[in-house]
């Protein structure tokens, strides 16, 4: 070797720093893993998986060690005479199109089974998800759960970027976009499906561990500015604390109502008319009767909840209490899940103001200011707009800004003060008087203070 | 001499020309460029939320009044067949060119300069049809934005037509070489490139009028 | 007319050859040609790769505060658009330009003014696609710009513009080029140079004209109808008039997945030509090396929608797809297998080119077999659009393409310049970017299988994801000083490097017969060819007597050394001894050998023209004056595009009636 | 000039020296002419005819269209004739450029009969 040792040693050395870094990140603890265990889906991914795993690296351990064989034993040595010149070996060359060959056969075939398999038709029992993907949050819609306001609208469990799934019942995803192209995906639970507008994907799997988990979720397909902002918690629980999440969530929350806006609860309306009169509607099954927990399937064909789950005793009241489950308990959310994004330098809020929130101001701002523009918080009649996500239940959320920020008024404030330096690109309008509005590229005049933010903010907040 | 030529430029490997064999390659490439136009077409067919339809008329409530299917058959048959005339009439220049001052092609026959022309006149006359079409379908009220059958019916024929034309100047350009010096059997390699360009989007032709035209 | 004396001698360091700007502007000679390709895709790697970094350093840790989202998305944007058209690709044109004449035994390319055309289009195409970086509306979209983010309603601004007028620009030179080699392979070839003796890069670079010339239409389309959509209010991608945004994807992949092997065929080609150099073997199965590439060409094709396992098109579109995905394997696993048994008894010299060239064969096995998990669609639905199809396509494209071309630019730069490259700074080049391109890409399957999304511009922390991210970080700084360091080994040794002589590598194809760098006219004499490989049947004709497809009758049987007859080819050897090579007067200086001139030797060259860059330079104006629709100009917009074209059609047709070359005779 | 490389040609895939000059005549182009516009007849008054709503309408035309284009391509660029690099120059493509239409149309359910 003439050539000069130095940038080899460097190599070494630097091989064996990589090795014990790795083995070091290794040990580490990976919440969002692809290889837990926690569906039936991701447990055939990782069979096959494995397959591929064990099959790949094979070829490259005999690939790289006859590779680095050839190096060692063939370099060029002073005094070796010409080598032969060889032009082929017919033997040879079938070998390694046979023997490769063979090999995809072997990952061939499971991936063709799982794929039939996966790609069948849920369960006809399984609960349905519609998910609908907007720039940059998620709307989550339980078309079997739903209920009818004073005004004899017709409502569905609605939820934005908190997905709640009962533990042992499949639960089919439908995945449909308002604009541009999403894609749904927990790793910790199932592979990505995309959302695709004037398309509609299916995504079905069964989380079946025994114990409540919160995972994070996001949006793996490029979908502009704030991509990499629109993310999700799910929340696998039992199924009685899923009922009682969606006995909960079909009444309008108890902020809405306590702050004395004039409307009759949806609660109310229904404890009245216990069988809705319509038949076959969306969904004629469900429309259950209020505080009835009992998540009524919309298929005929399982007249009862859930797969062999009873419906939970315990949960069953006419009036949804917070005695109940009602939201994942943020005392028992994993670290992984609570959001650690910085707030932004620029924005300045005097966060003393926030003791002094009064939440039926608050109310009042929201349901006459330009929240109604976008917002809809059921049981507030002028908030029924769907252009931003549905803040009924905002307060029992554990983020905000689509898994961004951690839902407390600290974070809420500045959200509503100025969402665009919360966010980038993010459509909401900047509220903060003062503040600068790149929606309408100007500076706010017609606003917030940040006393009324602060109200504002203690409404939200009271919106469990 | 003998010296300095046996430095001159060697014979291709094949015997051919470079420009006919860039010619075909690049009708190689052509074929794909229609092929993304003519699948984009049959993929949106019948994919329009709002009419006017190509074969179907439109009523309401998915369009404001009736709308008869908007496709004009006889006049599209007919420019078809000026496109295939105009194919006749480019081989018979080539030939005219290749064989001029040879028996048999004395008389028009022999005329290059008259069959060019037909080509050409053969060709505007295919881009009139077109262009009547096209504006009589914007008076019905079909243009390029009106649905997803305008959009790639539009692009499509406008292609096309878009190749058309530049065969035409193509055309016009031999045919000023013809008059200024005319054009002889050593020229034949550059109306044999032109004539396989004409033919070939007259081959395209041949499948937009079945597939966008005749099926329904 | 071959009067002597009327020029000095051929010496590319002294007065012989024209130099100055207006020779470099006009130049029709495809070596020429060939390095202004070779330095203008440096120059883009160097604006590619600071792209790269900064995006590592802003993902170096969670939350991090380097640039906005909006820049962020630009950067990745711009940096795949850059990697891929402005870096690998013209890469690849530069040794095609290079290269193809001199290996096939060629003076010149089939349409040499439609060469430096190609060269212009891609210079003024490139500079106007990173003009948006002046205006700060440089492309957003990805590289893949999916419909319908691309669209008007979500992005308003010049962004996209700029990218898909850029990228149609581009076409043009990538699809004139390839006409252009097509011809120039399939009609230029020297006697006896038949298909089956041609080279392997030559080989490659034929499969992938095809490519170029069959895949780019599809793009031109998907790229005119997201024009037409932006600029004239069509509805190809329009949501709301019931526009499916999959049609896109089809067109793009179909054009996209063929891109892949647009990219890495030309290294795979350098490759099978670095090997059996430096192995002194010829290249083990070159019957199925060519047919593997075919092979890989062919199925290419059938392949794109492995792409798009994510969007549902339904199980059995899922399973013909993968299963067609899986079988390009197959050729390609000859392919690695063919390069191992190529140096499998050979004598092994580990010149930089060689290292580059084995770390190839040993880097692109990870991206090939990551490939056939990708393959998978179960799988792949864990892995798509995360950091571990970040790795995968890296493995393929880095340490491969890059690879492969950092390799050739070793081998061949004494080809080009007359000197070699300095194999000391070489070491230190290629180690670092072989530990830098591993530490930032082997991390990114695991930051990937653990859940991290790709296309972020910021992560949470906690997620697990830090080390791996501060590790991938680590190595593209290396990866910079690896690119650092061979900047100045290219700026150094194309003054100080060793002369290299006639052929400093014992190298047995026909490009080495020549002196370096060669004369405009090439070759002397045009040679006869013999064989596969004509340098060591002068040279070793007792190893090279069992060579197959060297047919009956052929005039390598009269070959022998010293001498006696040897051929056409031998005569013309100007520079150096019958063996080509070992020259020791070549190692000296190879400006002192006297070369006669084209005019000297009666050799008809095409006249230097500059109105192919006038007719790239219209063609670019033409393009962005459609930018002006946006801003709400459409009647100087069409000004503008009506003049452009005018001057193009003007200056084109001035092109095609100036003669090519004098009449001689 | 030539018996300088004449000789050394013989195996490159040389047929001529220059074009090969196999074009159709006068009267065959006549035929050509005749046979594409009874197609076109053919094609239009089927269009016209209660056959329109056959289900072998549909394959009817592909099949009258395809005879169209092949015989354009054969005689007309005299593809019959010519060198058989210019058929795989043409062929090669329109085969790709076929099957990803046809793949195209599977993948957008043209196939599957709504």
């Amino acid at each position: 070797m003439p050539f000069h040792p130095r940038p080899r040693r460097l190599a070494q050395l630097a091989l064996t720093v990589a090795l014990v870094a790795f083995l070091a990140a290794c040990g580490q603890d990976h919440p969002d893993t692809i290889f837990h265990h926690r569906t039936d889906v991701n447990r055939d991914v990782d069979y096959l998986f494995k397959i591929l795993i064990y099959a790949g690296t094979a070829v490259f351990i005999f690939v790289e060690a006859i590779l680095v064989w050839t190096l060692f034993k063939f370099r060029a040595r002073p005094g070796q005479p010409e080598p032969e010149h060889v032009h082929g070996n017919t033997t040879l060359e079938i070998a390694w199109t046979v023997i490769p060959l063979l090999i995809l056969i072997v990952i061939g075939i499971p991936t063709v089974k799982t794929i039939f398999k996966q790609q069948a038709a849920a369960r006809s029992d399984a609960l349905q998800v519609e998910v609908i993907g907007h720039q940059w949050w998620w709307e989550f819609r339980y078309p079997q759960f739903t209920m009818r306001s004073a005004s004899g609208k017709l409502d569905t469990v609605v939820t934005a970027n908190e997905l709640y799934l009962p533990l042992g019942k499949t639960v089919n995803f439908t995945l449909k976009s308002r604009d541009v192209i999403h894609s749904f995906w927990v790793p910790a639970l199932a592979g990505k499906r995309d959302l695709i507008a004037n398309h509609t994907n299916y995504l079905w799997y069964t989380p079946d561990s025994t114990t409540s988990d919160a995972f994070n979720g996001a949006c793996v397909e490029y979908c502009g500015t704030s991509h990499a902002n629109m993310r999700f918690k799910a929340f696998t629980v039992s199924q009685a604390d899923f009922d009682s999440w969606v006995a909960h969530q079909e009444a309008p929350a108890e902020g809405a109502v306590a702050v004395g806006t004039p409307i009759s609860p949806d609660s109310a309306a229904k404890a009245a008319a216990p069988r809705s009169p319509l038949g076959s509607q969306i969904d004629p099954n469900k429309n259950l009767a209020a505080g009835s927990t009992q998540a009524g399937p919309t298929v005929p064909s399982s007249g009862k909840a859930g797969v062999g789950v009873p419906p939970s005793p315990g949960a069953v009241n006419t009036q949804v209490t917070q005695a109940g489950f009602v939201a994942f308990p943020r005392e028992k959310m994993p670290a992984y899940t609570v959001p650690s994004t910085p707030l932004p330098a620029a924005l300045k809020f005097d966060d003393n103001v926030l003791a002094s929130g009064n939440a039926a101001n608050g109310a009042k701002l929201v349901a006459t200011g330009m929240c109604i523009a976008c917002h809809t918080v059921r049981g507030v009649p002028t908030m029924q707009a769907t252009v931003g996500p549905n803040l009924t239940h905002v307060g029992s959320r554990t983020t905000i800004a689509a898994g961004l920020y951690p839902n407390d008024p600290r974070h809420l404030a500045r959200w509503v003060k100025n969402a665009n330096e919360m966010k980038a690109g993010v459509g909401m309008n900047t509220f903060g008087i003062g503040e600068y509005d790149p929606i309408t590229k100007s500076t706010v005049k017609i606003g917030f203070t940040d006393a009324q933010i602060a109200d504002i903010v203690a409404y939200l907040s009271s919106l469990k | 001499m003998t010296a300095v030529a046996s430095h001159a430029h060697p014979p291709t490997s094949t015997g051919l020309d470079h420009r006919k064999i860039a010619i075909w390659a690049f009708i190689g490439s052509e074929c794909m460029l229609f092929a993304s136009l003519i699948s984009t077409y049959l993929i949106y067919k019948g994919r329009s939320v709002v009419g006017p339809f190509p074969h179907e008329a439109c009523n309401p409530p998915v369009c404001a009044t009736h709308l008869n299917p908007i496709l004009n058959i006889p006049v599209t048959s007919f420019s078809t067949f000026v496109l295939l005339m105009s194919s006749l009439a480019m081989v018979l220049a080539l030939a005219a060119v290749e064989n001029k001052g040879k028996p048999g092609y004395e008389g028009l026959l022999g005329s290059s300069k008259f069959w060019l022309i037909s080509t050409a006149v053969l060709g505007i006359t295919f881009l009139g049809c077109q262009a009547y079409e096209f504006t009589s379908f914007v008076h019905e009220g079909l243009t390029i934005r009106t649905n997803l059958f305008g959009s790639s019916f539009f692009t499509l024929t406008g292609f096309h037509g878009a190749h058309v034309t530049a065969g035409v100047l193509w055309l016009i350009t031999l045919l000023a070489i013809d008059i200024k010096r005319g054009l002889g059997p050593k020229d034949a390699l550059l109306v044999d490139i032109a004539a396989l360009y004409w033919h070939f989007v007259d081959v395209v032709w041949i499948a937009i009028f079945t597939l966008v035209y005749l099926i329904k | 007319m071959a009067t002597a004396a009327v020029s000095p001698s051929y010496a590319r360091t002294s007065s012989g050859s024209p130099s100055g700007i207006w020779s470099w502007l006009t130049t029709v000679d495809h070596k020429r040609i060939g390095t202004l390709y070779l330095y203008t895709a440096l120059a883009w790697f160097a604006v590619g790769g600071t792209e790269a970094v900064i995006m590592r350093m802003q993902l170096q840790g969670p939350n991090g505060r380097v640039v906005s989202a909006e820049v962020f998305n630009q950067l990745f944007t711009m940096h795949g658009t850059t990697m891929i058209f402005l870096v690998v690709m013209p890469l690849s044109a530069a040794f095609f330009n290079f290269l193809i004449p001199l290996q096939i035994g060629a003076r010149d390319v089939a349409f040499p003014r439609l060469n430096a055309f190609s060269y212009w289009v891609y210079l003024f195409g490139s500079l106007f696609m990173n003009a948006s970086w002046l205006v700060g509306m440089a492309p957003n979209g990805g590289w893949f710009g999916y419909a319908p983010l691309t669209t008007l309603p979500y992005s308003p601004g010049l962004n996209i513009d700029f990218w898909m007028l850029g990228l149609q620009i581009l076409g043009v030179s990538s699809l004139a080029a390839a006409f252009n080699f097509i011809t120039t392979i399939i009609n230029m070839r020297a006697p006896g140079m038949n298909l089956m003796r041609m080279p392997m890069f030559t080989w490659m670079a034929f499969v992938v004209q095809f490519l170029l010339v069959l895949a780019f239409p599809v793009i031109t389309i998907a790229l005119v109808f997201l024009q037409f959509d932006r600029f004239f209010g069509t509805n190809f991608y329009t949501i709301t008039q019931g526009a499916d945004p999959l049609l896109w994807q089809h067109l793009f992949w179909i054009f996209g997945h063929p891109e892949v092997y647009i990219l890495i065929l030309p290294a795979f080609g350098l490759v099978s030509e670095i090997l059996p150099t430096f192995s002194r073997k010829p290249i083990f199965g070159y019957p199925v090396m060519v047919y593997s590439g075919i092979l890989i060409a062919f199925l290419g094709f059938g392949v794109w929608a492995h792409h798009m396992f994510a969007v549902g098109m339904g199980p059995i579109a899922d399973s013909v797809f993968s299963m067609t995905t899986m079988l390009i394997a197959i050729p390609t696993g000859v392919k690695i297998f063919n390069w191992i048994f190529t140096m499998w008894g050979g004598n092994l010299r580990f010149t930089v080119a060689m290292k580059f060239a084995i770390s190839l064969v040993a880097l692109f096995t990870i991206g090939g077999i990551s490939g056939v998990m990708h393959a998978s669609p179960p799988a792949d639905l864990q892995q798509t659009d995360t950091y571990f199809i970040v790795a995968h396509f890296h493995y393929v494209l880095v340490a491969g393409s890059l690879m492969g071309l950092w390799g050739g630019i070793y081998y061949y730069f004494p080809k080009i310049t007359g000197r070699l490259l300095s194999e000391k700074i070489g070491n230190w080049h290629f180690w670092l970017t072989f530990i830098g391109v591993n530490l930032t890409f082997m991390p990114m399957h695991w930051s990937g299988l653990y859940g991290m999304p790709r296309r972020v511009y910021t992560y949470d922390a906690g997620q697990g994801w830090e080390i791996f991210n501060l590790m991938s970080s680590t190595g593209a700084y290396l990866q910079a000083l690896a690119g650092i360091i061979f900047a100045y080994n290219i700026f150094r040794s194309r003054t100080h490097g060793e002369i290299a002589g006639n052929d400093p590598w014992e190298a047995p194809s026909l490009e080495w017969s020549i002196p370096s760098p060669p004369p405009d006219y090439n070759f002397e004499t045009i040679p006869t060819v013999t064989s596969r490989y004509p340098l060591w049947d002068i040279k070793h004709p007792e190893l090279t007597a069992s060579v197959p497809h060297s047919r009956h009758g052929d005039e390598r049987n009269d070959v022998s050394l010293g001498g006696k007859h040897v051929g056409a080819f031998h005569d013309h050897m100007a520079a150096g001894t019958p063996e080509g090579g070992l020259n020791p007067n070549a190692t000296q200086a190879s400006s002192k050998v006297s070369l006669k001139t084209a005019e000297e030797l009666g050799i008809p060259m095409p006249y230097p023209t500059i109105k192919p860059l006038w007719v790239a330079l219209f063609m670019t104006l033409m393009f962005a004056s459609l930018l002006l629709i946006h801003k709400d100009k459409l009647p100087l917009a069409m000004a503008g595009v009506v003049t452009f074209a005018t001057l193009m059609t003007g200056f084109l047709y001035a092109w095609l009636t100036a003669p090519l070359e004098p009449h001689h005779h | 000039m030539a018996d300088q490389f004449t000789h050394t040609h013989a195996e490159t895939d040389v047929h001529a020296m220059g074009e090969v000059h196999e074009h159709p005549t006068w009267k065959q182009y006549k035929w050509v002419a005749l046979i594409l516009t009874l197609i076109t007849v053919v094609e239009v008054w089927i269009y016209y005819t209660p056959f329109k709503e056959s289900p072998l309408f549909v394959p009817v035309l592909l099949i009258m269209s395809a005879v169209k284009f092949a015989i354009v391509v054969l005689f007309y660029m005299h593809l019959k004739y010519d060198h058989k690099l210019f058929k795989a120059l043409f062929t090669g493509p329109l085969i790709i450029a076929m099957s990803t239409l046809v793949a195209l149309l599977f993948l957008f359910g043209k196939f599957s009969g709504r």
